[in-house]
């Protein structure tokens, strides 16, 4: 019970201030009553309410009173500490206090806001506030520990968020580790022909940033790989990575794309050539790839799957094929990471009655990317799913897949205006050929959007309002026979309608990555509803995650367009080399450390903690914690079985200090039960 | 495999050729369906439109012979009003206590009682594929229908709604397809197959009904159904007792014959004639069966897919679970 | 306040998730029973069971202890630890006559500030019916009835 | 009885086994000694003595009590006070006076449930009439009376202020003994007495620090008790699953349960530093219950979880059998008897 004797409660000097927060707290809690019911606590000589705290003003209320009235300890009740913690712990410092000495009660988020019962509510703060008290009684003065960044920084991912947020910093003279699971760089953005709403070429722009990540110097980039494992914390992270075998031999191969050429075997391109198209067994997704060495892809190559073939290598002018290559792992030091993992497109299929995957000539909106491409499997032609008629009647459906409960209720935020896009391709393609645009409403918010729209309107394209319900090639009416009805209701007329073309477009809406919820694990953060990594902040810290040092840009983080993906990628490059010039860090010195004098080796916590930060010692027989690993999380003083382990700022006796203070009242109604008999 | 069995009023009289053939391909799958003693009208498609409490009351009491009885806590019926006015009520009950109470004042006054939830209302085709299962199905083919074209058609109530656990997809139902397939038949892809047949509209608004049938019948026409199959008494009725109708209203030459897939499933495993009830339809399906051949068909995909050599890669769909 | 029994429900939650969610329940202005009073710990492995034995002992009615879903833990597998300990010590505490409903253990992540509410919402509902605990009140009260010599 | 100046002794047993008393006796030769420095003035086990002499000791007449047993009833109570009365020093001797023991395991319990146990409910009893105990019988020559059977036990230091406390299901002999010398150092040559409040007789941290067992990672994928499997001798026994209450015990009997292959059951009560032996015991034990994992869904995860803590039968009399009435809770909620 030593623990339990420390405390120092008499000789502690509190101060006790109550914030209205305008209307947001006043408005429900009797501020006045709650500070006058803090002032009888023994521990506190000070107890103010007033209007804003975190104002400059309320700020310097309690550095004044530190200096003038000699405060020991001080409690905010006020909001969230996730909203102002820091903001009064520097109060407390510029007062002259240790800013550990603080504690905040949280009575507006946990209090005000969470019921209209003002009398309750007020009961609540003033547990909440006793508690504080109670507990800030028996804080600790600790100092932040200083942790060292390594300048080297891992991106995960190459389409256009990794590739800026790496050009970013390599620029700025750090080295970056590009990891790419494909065999070249480039994502999404390599397979769209035009962008929105400039309908510059997206290839022509991009390519060059693709080509300037191959050349620098400051980027290591590893195509064909994948993080295997992720080890430690901010500024030390210590990375393992899985370089795919790609079966050529990197040095030796000229990029001259012969064995490609003269592979006999072909596949469906399913990943670059959104299914569309083909490739060899042996291929580069694009001429334009980087790095240009080709991958042999095992499960399609005679070679591998019969044993006989071998062309490529016979081919290869400087011998740089090689069937056996073994996986390589890689494994490094940073000091930050940036996953950029992008999004998978929805889809189609899960929606049966569209007909995708039945109906040859519903396409999907990648699909038509490659096909409305120039370098794509029709070279740019738009044809139906026979290869060589022309439509005269293409329908765009918007939202497949996004704003619809039974799939993804979001917004996919770019699907309206790339099938603007494609409207406008199709006009382009095929004058006059008829588009319809079925659409729920029309989002284009955005630089230049709106004008875009208005330009489609100008084209001559059918926008007909309602979602469609169905698309079949069961003809009903004259007119419809070997087309594909599009079934919608017609919200602006009010009436159905049935539209029979040649071509439908389904715009599929954007999501997270299959795998997403792995990665998040892999790298310790958080995957939000719908799959997409969760942010530190949605307003505030849109790029960073609640683990200190790795960051998130484009649409890993959710949909999003190339310019808002450009920008996050360069806005997490830039925190990055905030950390990088900042060289160290102070990390909250909220850890655990152990008595060893009164540990008795029992090893219970030694496979306790997820960091490995307790080690044995075989010599003394006791354990111990590498401070510098351990990230706070008290498992492992909850478990010890002798109480030896001490959570710094979450002892037991602060814990049991806070519980007894927020009981107060309870503890009151049972000593008057009591002494009645 | 014991079944609570809810035949339903059609079942005794118009749909005689459904019963018999459910009851003929219950032996060999070994079900035992067990009819529901005393069991009374479920109201059919409107009257839970008309006067709630009554229809509700109606259609409890037979949940409540069928808990009382209880042979097995799964109620299977053939008819697709049937079950899902039973699968309704039995879902409204449970969600909404207002009107729980209400029925119970009914059945308690009929010295009746009955917890929603206990239970669980099949509709035949569910029981069939996915309680007994294609395996089992298929295990029974002793004749396959080779060469037959045969459309599958589900109409709109089985599936539907979704909201309240639906064992196939609302919009694009395949269980039925894919008994047709082991039975050896020759299914087409059928669009109109989850659509409406028109109901009662028939007695009420004749044109309409008469029109959501044609679309039935052509749609199965053009795409070379020798006979549509059905799993619903209603809308049996409807697409063979109105082929004439709408032939004479449209100028059509429709004559497509009308079975139950159940019959089906009792030709191909070689059942007694007698008991599967062919015959009994109006348009006759005696021609269609005549193509049925011993040789398989070549396997070649259901719709044509443009020149091979230039044409575009169609997207794989991924396999059923 | 009315008439009616308000239990007291201590609620240890975890920094990173259900602390947060609490926060989101605020920020959304979503109302729920002001029954609960939190406290922060970093993580729910860091929830000790003395801490809720003791909040029993000081009179509280209900106990509810907050994390990640599993998965989804800031410390990786915290929680895991904090489900381990919680199913021993909820089985340990029938032993003691407290029923199961006084102590709770939910999942609620960062954004599920909904789920939050809802659940102290139905945990207070459940400790209302069952009634008030206030341990040490029981504890002497009983003994002082009990040591008056009355018969068995 | 004359007064030797000798410094007074008694030894006093509440409720319990008489296990303590045994000890001390087990001192062996020491015991002279002791007979030599001090006077025995109240030690029912070995000497008749009236409560009346005690009663008639002026306060502060006894130098040093030993008192063990808990506080069963309102007997154990009276003669707490008077004793308290009596000595100079009062150590609540062995695991009952200390912290319940065996005896407040039926805190568990209600009084009632006790009562029908022992003498209703029980094959050894003959007792058609379902006749309890009465706190007042009549009979011709009066009025027979009995003391008031609490409904909870309780530890010595929770009816009277308590010196030092010597913990152990029983005390050790070479730890009295080394208490005693102490003591008798301080009475004869004035040496120095332990900080008033102690736990002396005992080390201060955890049994395993004195155990010869071989201590690695630990990890249990499965609980076993006692009888289910062959223990390996050098292992430690919780590693092989056998519950050892040693990581949540005071040291100081020299380990010697987990020594003979018998998980230590935790009689020295918990070392510094833990408020409630039994939750710590629980706290830890669950931690390194290796199953499930954060891969797992949520429900086939607590299904797993549940099912190996399921093993561990009787918690609260496994973690908290000598600790009961020290522990946080102390007892059952009243009426709610565990089965």
């Amino acid at each position: 019970m030593t623990d339990m004797k420390k405390s120092p409660t008499e000789q502690e000097r509190v101060g006790v201030y109550v914030c209205h927060c305008g209307s947001n707290i006043a408005g429900t809690i009797d501020v006045d009553e709650v500070a006058k019911f803090a002032e009888k606590n023994p521990n506190v000589v000070v107890s103010r309410n007033y209007e804003f705290m975190c104002s400059s003003t309320g700020q310097e209320l309690i550095e004044n009173d530190i200096k003038e009235q000699g405060l020991s300890r001080i409690v905010v009740a006020s909001c969230s500490p996730h909203m102002h913690e820091k903001t009064f712990r520097e109060a407390t410092e510029r007062g002259g206090l240790n800013p550990f000495l603080y504690e905040m009660a949280n009575i507006r988020e946990h209090g005000s806001w969470a019921t209209n019962d003002k009398e309750a509510a007020t009961i609540k703060a003033k547990a909440l506030v006793n508690g504080a008290i109670e507990r800030v009684v028996h804080h600790a003065p600790l100092e932040k520990i200083p942790v060292s960044i390594n300048p080297n920084t891992l991106i995960v991912g190459g389409g256009i968020a990794g590739i800026t947020a790496a050009l970013e910093l390599a620029e700025a003279g750090h080295h970056v580790y590009l990891v790419e699971r494909d065999g070249t760089i480039g994502g999404h953005m390599a397979q769209i022909d035009k962008t929105f709403p400039t309908l510059d070429c997206s290839a022509c722009i991009l390519t060059p940033k693709m080509v300037d990540v191959g050349q620098n110097d400051n980027i290591t980039l590893l195509t064909y790989s994948e993080v295997e494992s992720v080890e430690g914390y901010i500024g030390n992270f210590n990375i393992t990575v899985r370089k795919k075998a790609r079966c050529v031999i990197e040095d030796l191969c000229t990029s001259c794309g012969d064995c490609e050429e003269k592979c006999p075997q072909k596949v469906v391109d399913n990943d670059y050539g959104a299914g569309i198209s083909t490739r060899k067994a042996i291929y580069r997704s694009f001429p334009q790839a980087v790095p240009g060495y080709p991958v042999l892809d095992k499960e399609n190559c005679t070679y591998f799957q019969t044993g006989k073939c071998k062309i490529c290598e016979q081919v290869c002018p400087t011998h740089a094929i090689d069937y056996e290559q073994k996986d390589e792992m890689l494994n490094f030091d940073v000091g930050n990471i940036i996953l950029a993992t992008g999004y998978d497109l929805f889809d189609a299929r899960k929606i049966p009655q569209y007909g995708y995957g039945r109906l040859p000539n519903v396409f999907s909106s990648m699909e038509f990317e490659r096909m409305v491409n120039a370098s794509g499997p029709t070279s740019g032609h738009i044809v139906l799913r026979d290869g060589v008629t022309h439509p005269k009647s293409v329908a765009i459906v918007h939202c497949v897949g996004s704003r619809d409960q039974n799939y993804n209720e979001y917004c996919s935020k770019v699907c309206c205006m790339y099938s603007l896009k494609f409207a406008h391709l199709v006009h382009e393609h095929l004058p006059g050929a008829e588009v319809y645009n079925f659409y729920i409403d029309m989002r284009t918010p955005g630089k230049g959007y709106e004008e875009f729209y208005h330009r489609l309107l100008k084209e001559g394209t059918h926008f007909v309002r309602g979602r469609v319900a169905e698309i079949t090639d069961a003809d009903r009416n004259p007119g419809e026979e070997n087309k594909l009805i599009v079934q919608a209701e017609n919200t602006l007329l009010g009436q159905q309608q049935r539209t029979p073309v040649d071509m439908v477009i389904l715009s599929a809406g954007i999501q997270a990555r299959h795998d997403a919820e792995e990665v998040s694990k892999l790298f310790k953060m958080g995957c939000d509803y719908d799959g997409f990594f969760n942010e530190r902040h949605p307003k505030l810290a849109p790029v960073a995650t609640m683990t200190d040092g790795i960051f998130i840009a484009g649409a890993c983080q959710g949909p999003k367009d190339i310019p808002d993906t450009v920008a996050q990628g360069g806005a997490a490059a830039s925190q990055v080399a905030k950390l990088i010039s900042q060289g160290t860090v102070m990390m909250e010195p909220v850890r655990a450390s152990i008595r060893e004098d009164e540990c008795s080796g029992c090893r219970i916590c030694n496979t306790l903690c997820p960091y490995n930060a307790i080690e044995y010692d075989e010599e003394k027989d006791v354990s111990r914690v590498i401070t510098a690993l351990c990230q706070g999380c008290g498992t492992c003083v909850a478990a010890c079985p002798s109480s030896v382990i001490d959570g710094a700022h979450f002892t037991n006796t602060q814990v049991f200090a806070e519980l007894k203070g927020i009981l107060w009242d309870v503890q009151e109604e049972i000593t008057a039960k009591q002494e009645a008999i | 495999m014991k079944y609570g069995y809810y035949p339903g009023c059609s079942m005794e009289k118009n749909a005689r050729s459904y019963h018999t053939s459910t009851m003929a391909v219950a032996k060999p799958l070994g079900i035992e369906f067990i009819e529901v003693d005393d069991w009374n009208c479920c109201g059919a498609t409107e009257y839970i439109a008309i006067n709630k409490i009554p229809a509700y009351a109606l259609v409890s009491r037979n949940l409540a012979l069928a808990a009382d009885q209880n042979d097995s806590e799964n109620l299977v019926a053939p008819c697709s009003a049937c079950f899902l006015n039973l699968k309704k009520v039995d879902h409204y009950l449970q969600e909404n206590t207002e009107l729980k109470e209400k029925v119970d004042i009914a059945l308690d006054a009929g010295g009746l009682s009955y917890e929603p939830g206990t239970i669980n209302v099949q509709h035949l085709l569910e029981t069939l594929s996915v309680d007994i299962g294609l395996d089992a199905i298929k295990a029974q083919v002793k004749k396959p229908l080779y060469n037959l074209r045969v459309a599958p058609y589900y109409g709109c109530l089985v599936p539907r709604p979704a909201t309240m656990g639906s064992f196939d997809d609302p919009e694009h139902p395949t269980s039925m397809d894919k008994i047709l397939e082991v039975l050896g038949a020759t299914v087409i892809d059928y669009p109109l197959k989850a659509q409406c047949c028109g109901g009662h509209m028939t007695q009420i608004s004749e044109n309409t009904a008469l029109e959501l049938i044609r679309r039935l019948l052509k749609n199965a026409q053009d795409s070379e159904a020798d006979m549509i199959a059905t799993l619903c008494p209603m809308c049996q009725l409807n697409l063979d007792a109105y082929q004439d109708a709408v032939n004479a209203h449209f100028g059509t030459k429709f004559k497509i014959p009308i079975v139950y897939f159940t019959q089906l499933m009792g030709l191909a495993f070689d059942l007694p004639e007698n008991e599967l009830g062919f015959g009994k339809e109006i348009v006759s399906a005696k021609p269609a069966l005549a193509k049925i051949t011993e040789q398989a068909p070549k396997p070649k995909r259901t719709r044509e897919r443009g020149k091979k050599n230039v044409g575009l890669p169609m997207p794989i769909m991924a396999e059923e679970g | 306040m009315s008439e009616q029994f308000e239990p007291v429900i201590v609620g240890f939650l975890c920094n990173w998730c259900s602390y947060r969610a609490a926060d989101l329940a605020g920020t959304a202005r979503i109302k729920y029973a002001p029954n609960l009073r939190p406290i922060r710990v970093m993580c729910s492995g860091r929830v000790d069971p003395q801490f809720v034995l003791q909040a029993f002992r000081s009179g509280a009615d209900g106990v509810l202890i907050a994390g990640c879903h599993p998965g989804e833990c800031h410390y990786v597998n915290g929680n895991i630890k904090a489900l381990r300990r919680f199913a021993l010590l909820r089985k340990t505490l029938e032993q003691w006559g407290i029923e199961q409903e006084r102590v709770q253990l939910l999942w609620a992540s960062a954004s599920e500030g909904t789920i939050l509410a809802a659940a102290v919402d139905r945990m207070t509902e459940e400790v209302r019916t069952l009634g008030p605990l206030r341990w040490g009140e029981k504890v002497l009260i009983d003994e002082a009835v009990l040591a008056v010599g009355e018969e068995v | 009885m004359t007064d030797n100046g000798k410094p007074k002794l008694a030894m006093y047993w509440a409720s319990s086994c008489g296990g303590c008393e045994i000890s001390v006796l087990n001192i062996h030769e020491n015991i002279l000694t002791v007979d030599e420095v001090f006077d025995i003035a109240f030690f029912p086990c070995i000497a008749d003595f009236k409560y009346k002499d005690v009663h008639n000791y002026p306060d502060g007449y006894i130098d040093i009590c030993l008192f063990n047993g808990a506080i069963r009833n309102e007997e154990n109570e009276e003669m707490a006070h008077l004793l308290r009365k009596k000595s100079k020093v009062m150590v609540a001797f062995g695991s009952c006076a200390y912290e319940g023991c065996i005896p407040a395991l039926s805190n568990l319990t209600t009084k009632a449930d006790t009562f029908n146990k022992v003498y209703i409910d029980n094959p050894s009893i003959d007792n058609p009439d379902g006749i309890f105990p009465q706190l007042v019988t009549k009979v011709d020559e009066g009025d027979l009376t009995l003391p008031n059977f609490y409904h909870t036990v309780s530890s010595l230091d929770q009816v009277v202020d308590v010196d030092y406390y010597i913990p152990g299901c029983p005390p050790e002999p070479h730890q009295i003994w080394a208490v005693l010398q102490i003591v008798v150092a301080a009475l004869t040559a004035g040496g120095p007495l332990p900080p008033a409040g102690a736990i002396i007789g005992a080390g201060t941290t955890a049994l395993c620090d004195e155990c010869e067992r071989e201590k690695k990672e630990k990890t249990i994928s499965k609980i076993y008790r006692p009888f289910e499997i062959e223990p390996d001798p050098d292992q430690c026994l919780l590693e092989q699953g056998l519950i050892c209450m040693g990581i949540a015990t005071r040291s100081g009997c020299g380990a010697l349960c987990p020594s003979v292959g018998i998980g230590c059951r935790g009689c020295y009560g918990p070392p510094d530093g833990v408020e409630d032996q039994g939750a710590k015991m629980l706290s830890a034990i669950a931690s390194v219950l290796e199953v499930g994992d954060e891969t797992m869904e949520e429900d086939h995860l607590e299904e797993l979880i549940q099912k190996a803590v399921d093993d561990i039968a009787d918690p609260a009399g496994t973690f908290y059998r000598f600790s009961m009435a020290h522990s946080i809770l102390k007892r059952v909620k009243n009426g709610k008897g565990a089965a």
